[in-house]
């Protein structure tokens, strides 16, 4: 009746054919640290459309996935490219419906945290003293308000998140796929438990986690596959192994403020490469280094 | 850029919100001209203050500025770090925050801010980053600070969206409304000094930096701005003060200059 | 107007005297790792009275407490002497009224872990899919039960815990009073930030905690004072400084078995002496050695 | 005591607890019985188990048995340890649990099980140590092994309190009530095992202990006692197992000796 449900070691390119597929809702999480991007490249490159993507800061990685005409719908808490600015793929989108229009659900992060953690708990909702006075309620109906059933008090409540495919990035994994992340933790271990599917992409896969006492761990049988991808981070960072590449981050300003500046780092770097190994290497020194 | 002063209106702005923080106060720092304030603030007169950042560091003492609310600098100095949902349940809602330390795009003169959207929600002129922790770092902090540069396009008439609660349409709206922490206490920008009305909570200037008349201050607020019958005049910075802010600023431009 | 709030290091008597009052609402978590045991003793040796006393696994310490008539009231979710058997003194409580008639408040752990947790998180309630057929609700009419406003599914409502006064035992705090705790860390996080006020006795006091990355960490200022008790948890264990001593949960079965042995023992090593470390020494060689 | 065959019927009872463990299965572990039958599946037949304690330890490895559910040997040997309400909420209602592996101290037909009181809850005749993680653990893990010894003060007719449900009433009466998981598969006892049915839900003799009569069991058990027209016999334990059994229960009588 039970297999040993081990996490499948895969490529990167197996692991999204697998498990992301046309129109489904995923998480790619990552608070500023161990951002996803290789699996977000996978993902424009291997063309997948109508996407639903779930995440509090998206960045540059679904600043990309937008531009690329991959997604229809954006959940999220706060967008922007951190330090520096707007995401103009984001805007543009937003604004003019380029390359096609894309739909807000737009919501707090303390309401996004609360629907984390009730998709991760198998709760429907969550609750919080949230939202109170903002303007967010009047334009996401997902928002509502209770009763506390003791006091009488009035809290928000939000619908769990519960995406098809969890996408997050790890420092390292086992060889049975146990992984190991440290550091800004964020809400990768809900958003991987509250998902159906998850895929960890890793710096490394090692034949011993070393964790310390209580380190954030997710066994490897919650973990659906593991791809090994060195600098898969990047420009994010990953603590123990490199820094934030805050150069890349500016000059994403300038390369994505014009669709055709935008669209020709996409056929150039994304498309145009094989894999994020290739990326890497054509992007050139800054990668490189990762 | 140093002015005739010695000193830029943006310097005068981060060392007056920095003085703002007292030694010892739990702050939750927002990013950008805060957490320059909040660090201003832990390396000249608070050296006990503690500093979260909304990514899950507790007590981080960054040697830079972060560029991006979670760098690796601030996980690195920190006590602990925690998960987002705890940092927002148990330190956040917990009550655990004295200061919540605030930037924000557009403001109104009940302290309410915008950081969602320029024009119509749905068709928007200039599409912001949006709340992030802001709504809840301003309804639960015990106090709040907030830090903005002073001028029409930010200080306006009404909100094209209420992002984050100040006192709403003052007096006791903000009681009404059930917001756990007592709001603003003070808004500090590169002109000076706004501070709520005790009754009807309305931003009233109480403080010029040194060099700037009241007139500049009303020219550049979007509302017939109240000016306190005492107004004062923001102590200029200190050497130190001074000293302190290139420093931290030099070794962030050193750091952030990347890999590129 | 904010001062610098550090815990204060204090003698465990001090804090004891100044932190835990007559009919104070108190919560001395731990679950089965690092109990707090000494400052249970020293409760019982400044004689507190009306004690409302609330644990999930209340064990040898509540055991004394409620037979040395310190206790009116007792909230919980298991109550044992886990691997050996009954808690004596709670039965001849519950079932004979003696030495005073005990009020119970009956959960399941789940539910306490939620109503913890509401607690720390400034929530008036928790929820859970919990107490499904369960008879517990009929006898503790604070758990009730919700409909989701999304789903419509029936689920638990506990109220949060808030104690006047959580007291944990910890591995270590450095001189300015910050916790560190590793291993089982059960529900004492909670636990310290839904009180008013809290006691954290440790292992030991140091220059500095060095705690890996994302360790559970109790910041100095959510902790009103911090006390050495060397061995402060004995008979349960601390992890990284000595083992559960299971002979003496053992021997607690024939010491607690009968009212007079069990006053004996309390007027021998409780009364009859003036600290933990005096307790140790006069209990011998299975405590000394914590 | 092992008798004639050579083994102790309290030996039989685990080694036939632990076989229902598949190799892989994600178990949640009760104190006692269930925890020496989980740890015996590890050591033979499923290597691959995964034991998570609700103290917090997940897919531990102790070398001896716990004498407490949070015994150092688990969060030593642990891959992580989590807190209690994570362990609670995230990975039990979460829905990561496979097997619920529960003692009791009552069980009726429909495999309910009390472990709060025996008499009145009011004025009790037997206070019990209570619910523990029990409810949730018989709720929403998506099956559920018992074991406890077979006799009629255990196996009763009406429960003196329901703790944590089984199928109540038996035939739909649990998905009626919204439980989870879908219940208890199999109670395990040291005269034989009792499966649900497939309609009824009502417990059925499948499976006798070598030399245990129907008779025996009949007598042990509180109500009319339902016997399957195919029922089987348990191999008895192999070498192998009773080997691994006691070695375990021989290091842990030394490992729990303690210090006096």
């Amino acid at each position: 009746m039970y297999d040993v449900k081990l996490a499948s070691i895969l490529t990167l390119g197996e692991a999204i054919q697998e498990f992301v597929h046309d129109g489904a809702t995923m998480a790619l999480e990552g608070f500023t640290h161990l951002i996803p991007s290789a699996a977000g490249h996978e993902i424009i490159r291997q063309g997948r459309r109508n996407l639903t993507i779930i995440r509090m800061t998206p960045d540059l990685i679904y600043d990309q996935l937008i531009g690329a005409g991959c997604v229809s719908k954006l959940i999220f808490s706060w967008g922007g490219n951190p330090g520096v600015g707007s995401l103009h793929r984001l805007r543009d989108a937003v604004e003019n419906d380029w390359p096609r229009p894309l739909e807000l659900e737009e919501n707090a992060h303390a309401g996004m945290a609360a629907a984390y953690a009730a998709g991760a708990s198998n709760l429907p909702f969550g609750i919080l003293r949230g939202y109170l006075g903002s303007d967010l309620p009047k334009y996401n109906q997902r928002i509502k308000f209770i009763e506390c059933p003791f006091t009488g008090e009035r809290l928000a409540a939000v619908p769990a998140i519960r995406p098809d495919v969890t996408i997050i990035h790890a420092q390292k994994a086992d060889r049975k796929g146990n992984v190991l992340i440290w550091g800004v933790v964020g809400v990768q271990k809900e958003a991987v438990l509250a998902a159906q599917r998850s895929i960890v992409t890793v710096e490394e896969i090692v034949d011993k986690l070393d964790s310390p006492p209580n380190a954030v761990v997710l066994p490897s049988w919650v973990v659906s596959a593991v791809c090994e991808v060195k600098g898969g981070a990047f420009p994010s960072y990953a603590q123990g192994y490199y820094a934030r590449n805050n150069a890349f981050y500016k000059s994403w300003d300038a390369i994505s403020r014009e669709r055709e500046s935008f669209q020709a780092w996409i056929e150039r770097y994304i498309l145009g490469t094989k894999d994020f190994s290739e990326f890497r290497q054509s992007v050139g020194g800054a990668a490189a280094n990762a | 850029m140093p002015d005739q002063n010695g000193y830029s209106a943006d310097e005068m702005m981060t060392i007056a919100a920095a003085r703002k923080l007292r030694n010892g106060a739990v702050c939750f720092v927002g990013i950008g001209l805060p957490s320059a304030a909040a660090n201003v603030a832990r390396l000249t007169h608070a050296p006990d203050v503690v500093l979260i950042y909304e990514s899950g560091p507790i007590a981080t003492k960054p040697s830079v500025l972060p560029l991006s609310i979670g760098d690796g600098e601030l996980s690195e100095t920190a006590e602990t770090v925690v998960s987002i949902p705890e940092m927002f349940s148990y330190w956040l809602q917990g009550g655990r925050i004295d200061v919540g330390f605030l930037g924000a795009a557009q403001i109104d003169r009940f302290a309410n801010i915008n950081t969602t959207v320029i024009g119509n929600y749905r068709k928007p002129k200039t599409r912001l980053p949006g709340a992030g922790g802001a709504p809840e770092i301003a309804a639960s902090s015990k106090e709040v600070l907030i830090t903005l540069r002073h001028n029409k396009r930010a200080f306006v008439q009404k909100l094209d969206f209420v992002t984050s609660g100040g006192y709403f349409n003052g007096g006791n709206s903000r009681e009404l409304m059930g917001l756990p922490g007592r709001g603003p206490t003070a808004v500090i920008t590169d002109l000076g000094i706004l501070t709520p009305d005790i009754q009807t909570k309305e931003l009233t200037l109480t403080s010029l930096h040194p060099g700037v008349s009241i007139q500049q201050v009303i020219e550049a607020t979007g509302w017939p701005l109240r000016i306190a019958p005492d107004v004062g005049t923001t102590p200029p910075p200190s050497e130190t003060e001074l000293q302190v802010l290139r420093d931290l600023n030099a070794r962030t431009a050193r750091a952030h200059a990347g890999q590129a």
